[in-house]
């Protein structure tokens, strides 16, 4: 693993260069305050020694305007620091609408990523450069925190809960990728990279590798084996709703509210049928909780997602 | 011994009260109980400490050559649990507070003397609960005991370390306690509180701390056994619990504890500084506002610990600008302490090396808490050694070097003897160098990128690492010289003066070691806090220099 | 106040100073203790609105008004016993040792708290039964928790907010009950200067009654309505 | 002496004992208003309950602390002391809420890893053998959304 060393100043990511001009004018100002308070210590110890000859009558107590100035002067700089790291800070909750979307699962010790087109990767990520990419991620167990140093990006994986990162490489390469928040015992081997590679070449490495089934025809299989079309088919004696552009549609439940069938709607309908009943069904469906693992599931809404006239 | 000496040591004083086991352990008197904390916290700090030199010795290489992953998860939970809570919390209240505030203040004894005797007993109750838990495996979740790993997935005995974490921390909760109403209650006749010391002062703010947080960490932890043990609780991610819940919760304790930490030492410096530049405190008014500014806003920024744990972005934002705001108290004490040496007569005696050591660390430290308290630079910055190397300056550099320096300065008040001050000069040295090489190479490897918490780390990472080994070594050396000549002195120093530094303040105006009651006739006047001005140049170097004085 | 204040207290007057604020300090952290309980409810609250009142609904709100009935019937107790104990010790500082006024002051303070041993034990006994059907209902969220489908989740997170808060809140009222139990054997025997000791064993029963007056619309009244 | 620390000490001279009325008459109105929140829970009014609940809560508590806690006569320090805590709850609730309330939440079905044997398992088992009932199955979870009206995506 050849990772390319992480350099001080240098990030491999737009964002990155942001947060480094930053850090150096942090480090500009904390170092010249630094260096006063060490110098003005040093000069009085040297200056003001016991027994050097020099004028020591009635020492101040109080400077009102000193003590104004001391406080007042940092307060102003911090608000600066203060408004522009919030500034950056805020982008990075800002993914562009174009980004690529590409899901993570952390689970105790490893990292299993899956690009869109159903290509899966452990540990390893490939990215194409000066595109935006967005990472929609969640965890099996513990907390994790998914740490790219190069692209001065990180975000903790939460279990129950989906958290995003997005970044966009500017340098070509493999960068160090980390766990950083402390997950177990094997947390510091929990390591992989990141190989950013041009367009050109990331698009034919896309398509090559062992030919998986993408998303969508592996959630058809799943949809069959698992009995969904016994009775979510039209033709199916069974009384169930129709799925056919159902995603995205509002669906109005037997309680009298609605919902819009997202992503959410949908895995909650598969893991726990009797929470969002739609009106005019029972609640007679089985709850799947426990036999679809996360890809599966992915996989099934990707088929439910691809259904003709589900809008995108 | 001559006969001066002999004439100095028959004078009764609290050491000589009675010899037995049951008379130190069943004492009342606040000075005896400031010394057993005293041993008890040194038994912790080398504990502790030996886990410290295990890890830094594991850490030489990027590989796994010393212990395999699980121990070394144990050995960094217990350098923290054992540092943070055995050592660094009672560190100056429990021993130098405890022993001084009655002193300071004119009182005979703390508010209420058999709970402090009490406190004593929790925390030794609540430490072999943590031996317990060393013995029987140790604990492997990191001192944050973060969810759903320690509740769900950690299989190390995390509920007696839980459990030892809540006794131990009623010990500080009765302490707090005893101090609030002693300083409000029995302060002596004209000590009014502008005219308090600021050691008196910033352990009062302290008090408040530990007495409002503390309990907030003894629920979290109640919270956490009890979902371990019954596997259902509010913060179980299947039962709708929410794992940033228990973050929230945990550092809501955890800010205010560092500075539970840091105040009394800032105490122990506003002390040191102006003794040894023989002129008054610059800005009584300002540090005294400084320190209960810090006491109140540090409350406030507790979510600067979590900016990436998922928490909303405007939360982040919000206590990000309250960071820096809790930055300015801190600022304004150290251009105080610089402004103290003007127009002084600085004498560089080992208390003075400690505490000005205190002070270049501290800034240090502080300063680099504006990096993390910055979010966009935190994203990076956080959970990486830049954090381990930030809190170690505030710690180890601010409460361990000043725990130090009050331990030089009160020595003689505490045992009545002088220690050998050229051995002091070189353990504070040591201790300066031996500490910033140990240290500064982690800031530069946090902003390389090196995660915490790490048994192997990627190889680029090793040169710095050996770096902080080495000076871990030199540091280790720099505590060990303390430990033996202070205890030499206890036995066979020279005996002490009642004021050898001619320091200003009422503990100085009784013997050393001074009586039961702490004051022979009722107790002494009370002038303002810091006259130095006025009085002759200082008795303790202007009579003996420092080679003169060596038996 | 006791009659021979502590040494190092230079009066009797200065004694209950200091324990009136050490008591009240030590409120304090009781009421931090009580903090992430609350927290835990209200986070509860704002995610599971509606489940938190389903789950309301099967608690027994009878029994949760009389135990809030009975414990504020005891704190009046315990402030009477307190008023007496407080002029048994006035007296016997300004007419020396024992008179008869004094030993009628100490009975009637050791009976009032025997009151408050008894309403407190009624209290604990009317938690127990609740308790019970609670457990028989299949309530308690460790021990097979069964709840409607669609309002688990919530109805788990209140009953576990409902058994923490109750359940610490029962625990102080035991060590409550054992401490003022305690006090009314020593002013029964006409122990005249345990004023203090009364004193802030009183204080402590009211913070114990002032965190039930919260606790009781939090988990007997939440949305009664619906 | 300062006359401020003078005055201070008379004030506390004899703490004043409440007289046997006023304490009934404290007792009478507590359990008045303890009706009132009853009886007001009754009455739908949706939000405006749990904050007249929590209101009336909030006046029985003052009169328990300033009667019978004897707050009506102490010295500031006690006072202050009284509110301190009070005043650091709200401290924490509002920034933490700060937190919850403002999240942008997407929540995911979390299903416990296949292979999971959480470690507290043995004390568990014990515990249910204490308390003799069928073992749980699966436990499902709706999924949480913070605030159902903060749903859009940032």
């Amino acid at each position: 693993m050849n990772e390319q060393p992480e350099t001080v100043f240098h990030s491999a990511s737009a964002l990155g260069a942001q947060v480094d001009t930053l850090f150096l004018a942090l480090l500009g100002i904390t170092g010249t305050a630094a260096l006063a308070v060490a110098a003005t210590v040093v000069a009085f110890t040297i200056r003001y020694r016991a027994g050097s000859k020099v004028n020591r009558n009635d020492p101040p107590v109080r400077a009102p305007w000193v003590e104004v100035s001391w406080t007042v002067l940092p307060l102003l700089i911090f608000m600066g620091v203060f408004a522009w790291s919030s500034a950056v800070f805020s982008q990075f909750y800002r993914a562009p609408s174009n980004a690529v979307r590409i899901h993570v699962l952390a689970k105790q010790w490893m990292w299993k990523l899956e690009h869109a087109n159903g290509k899966r990767e452990i540990d390893e990520l490939h990215v194409p450069l000066g595109v935006p990419i967005e990472l929609t991620m969640t965890s099996e167990d513990a907390i994790h925190s998914f740490y790219i140093p190069a692209f001065r990006v990180k975000q903790d994986v939460l279990p129950a809960r989906y958290t995003s990162l997005w970044f966009t490489a500017t340098r070509v390469g493999r960068f160090n990728l980390f766990c950083a928040e402390f997950c177990g015992t094997d947390h510091s081997r929990m390591h992989g990279a990141v190989v950013v590679m041009p367009p050109a070449q990331f698009a034919q490495w896309l398509a090559s590798g062992p030919i998986e089934p993408d998303l969508v025809t592996r959630g058809a299989r799943i949809y069959r084996d698992y009995g969904c079309s016994g009775c979510h088919e039209p033709k199916s004696t069974v009384h169930a709703p129709g799925l056919i552009d159902l995603y995205g549609s509002v669906v109005h439940l037997s309680d009298g509210a609605t919902a819009v069938a997202d992503d959410n709607y949908l895995r909650d309908s598969i893991l726990l049928p009797k929470k969002q009943v739609p009106a005019g069904f029972e609640p007679t469906m089985p709850s799947f909780q426990g036999q679809l693992d996360e890809d599966d599931l992915a996989a099934l809404l990707a088929y439910l997602r691809s259904m003709p006239g589900a809008t995108r | 011994m001559s006969t001066d000496e002999s004439k100095v040591l028959d004078r009764p004083s609290y050491l000589r009260d009675g010899y037995t086991l049951r008379s130190w352990l069943l004492t009342r008197d606040h000075k005896r109980i400031a010394l057993l904390y005293m041993f008890s916290i040194t038994g912790f700090f080398f504990l502790g400490g030996a886990a410290a030199t295990i890890i830094r010795i594991e850490l030489m290489t990027p590989g796994a050559d010393l212990v395999d992953a699980r121990t070394y998860n144990e050995l960094f939970t217990a350098h923290g649990v054992i540092m943070v809570w055995f050592f660094l919390i009672p560190s100056i209240p429990a021993t130098l507070g405890n022993f001084l505030i009655p002193l300071m203040i004119g009182a005979q004894e703390v508010a209420f003397p058999r709970l402090n005797l009490a406190s004593w007993y929790v925390y030794t109750l609540g430490g072999i609960f943590v031996l317990i838990t060393l013995i029987a495996g140790g604990v492997d979740t990191g001192w944050t005991f973060y969810t759903p790993f320690s509740t769900l997935f950690s299989n190390s005995n995390v509920v007696l370390a839980v459990v030892g974490v809540f006794i131990v921390g009623f010990s500080s909760i009765f302490t707090g306690l005893n101090f609030i109403v002693t300083v409000h209650r029995l302060r002596a006749p004209g000590m009014t509180w502008f005219r308090l010391p600021l050691f008196v002062w910033a352990n009062y703010a302290t008090s408040l701390i530990v007495v409002l947080a503390t309990p907030v960490l003894a629920m979290t932890l109640v919270l956490i056994a009890f979902e371990r043990i019954t596997h259902v609780g509010i913060f179980d991610p299947s039962l709708g619990g929410d794992p940033i819940f228990f973050q929230h919760l945990f550092w809501f304790y955890s800010h205010p504890a560092v500075y539970i930490m840091v105040l009394p030492a800032m105490g122990v410096a506003s002390e040191i500084i102006p003794c040894f530049a023989r002129r008054p405190v610059f800005g009584y008014r300002a540090m005294t506002y400084a320190i209960m500014a810090i006491a109140v806003i540090g409350f406030l920024v507790w979510g600067h610990h979590m900016f990436v744990s998922g928490q909303s972005m405007y939360a982040s934002i919000v206590f990000s600008l309250l960071s820096f705001l809790v930055a300015i108290p801190s600022a304004v004490k150290v251009f105080n302490w610089t402004a103290t040496l003007y127009k002084g007569s600085i004498a560089l005696s080992s208390p003075m090396l400690y505490a000005l050591g205190f002070v270049g660390l501290f800034t240090i430290g502080g300063l680099t808490g504006l990096f993390l308290a910055a979010t966009a630079v935190d994203v990076h910055l956080t959970d990486t050694y830049f954090v381990v190397a930030h809190f170690h300056y505030i710690m180890v550099g601010g409460t361990v070097m000043a725990y130090l320096g009050g331990l030089h300065f009160w020595w003689p008040k505490i045992v009545g003897r002088m220690y050998p001050e050229t051995w002091a000069r070189i353990a504070a040295v040591s201790i300066f160098v031996g500490f910033n090489l140990t240290f500064f190479p982690q800031y530069i490897l946090g902003s390389l990128g090196m995660p915490r918490r790490y048994h192997t780390y990627a190889p680029q990472y090793q040169l710095l690492n050996d770096f902080s080994s080495l000076g871990a070594g030199v540091m280790a050396i720099g505590y060990v010289l303390p430990l033996a000549y202070l205890l030499y002195a206890m036995l066979r120093g020279q005996p002490a003066p009642p004021n050898p530094w001619n320091a200003a303040g009422l503990e100085w105006q009784t013997s050393s070691p001074p009586p039961q009651q702490n004051f022979d006739r009722t107790t002494p006047a009370v002038g303002e806090p810091y006259d130095y001005g006025r009085s002759t140049p200082a008795q303790g170097q202007g009579a003996r220099t420092p080679e003169g004085a060596q038996s | 106040m006791s009659a021979a204040p502590l040494a190092h207290f230079d009066s009797a007057q200065r004694q209950y100073e200091s324990a009136t604020l050490g008591m009240w300090v030590f409120l304090a952290t009781e009421l931090m203790f009580f903090v992430p309980l609350f927290l835990a409810y209200a986070r509860g609250r704002v995610e599971f609105g509606d489940a938190f009142a389903a789950a309301r609904r099967h608690t027994d709100a009878a029994i949760g008004t009389v135990n809030t009935a009975i414990l504020l019937t005891s704190s009046l107790c315990v402030a009477i016993a307190v008023r007496s104990a407080m002029l048994a010790a006035e007296l016997s500082q300004t007419q020396g040792r024992h008179s008869a006024e004094i030993d009628r002051h100490l009975r009637a303070a050791s009976r009032f708290l025997w009151l408050t041993v008894l309403l407190g034990v009624l209290f604990l006994a009317l938690k127990a039964v609740e308790y019970r059907s609670e457990w028989a209902e299949h309530l308690v969220p460790w021990l097979d928790f069964r709840f409607a489908a669609d309002h688990r989740t919530g109805a788990g997170y209140f009953y576990l907010a409902y058994f923490a808060m109750t359940g610490v809140h029962a625990v102080h009222m035991i060590v409550g009950v054992s401490l003022v139990a305690t006090l009314a054997v020593r002013l029964g025997r006409g122990d005249a200067d345990r004023a203090n000791a009364v004193a802030m064993t009183g204080l402590y029963w009211h913070c114990i009654d002032a965190i039930w007056v919260f606790l009781y619309p939090l988990l007997y009244l939440v949305g009664r309505h619906a | 002496m300062s006359v401020r620390v003078q005055r201070n000490r008379e004030i506390l001279r004899t703490p004043a004992i409440p007289t046997i009325r006023s304490l009934v008459g404290v007792w009478l109105t507590l359990l008045v208003l303890l009706v009132a929140s009853v009886t007001s829970a009754y009455v739908p009014l949706g939000i405006v309950n749990t904050l007249l609940g929590l209101a009336i809560a909030a006046v029985k508590v003052g009169l328990i602390a300033s009667v019978f806690m004897h707050l009506r006569h102490a010295d500031n320090t006690v006072r202050v002391a009284a509110a301190a805590a009070l005043f650091f709850l709200w401290v924490m609730a509002f920034l933490s809420f700060g937190d919850f309330l403002t999240r942008v939440e997407r929540g995911a079905q979390w299903q416990a890893p296949r292979a999971f044997q959480s470690a507290a398992k043995p004390m568990r088992n014990r515990l249910l053998r204490i308390f003799p009932v069928a073992a749980d199955t699966a436990r499902q979870r709706p999924v949480p959304c913070i605030l159902r009206l903060r749903r859009q995506r940032h």
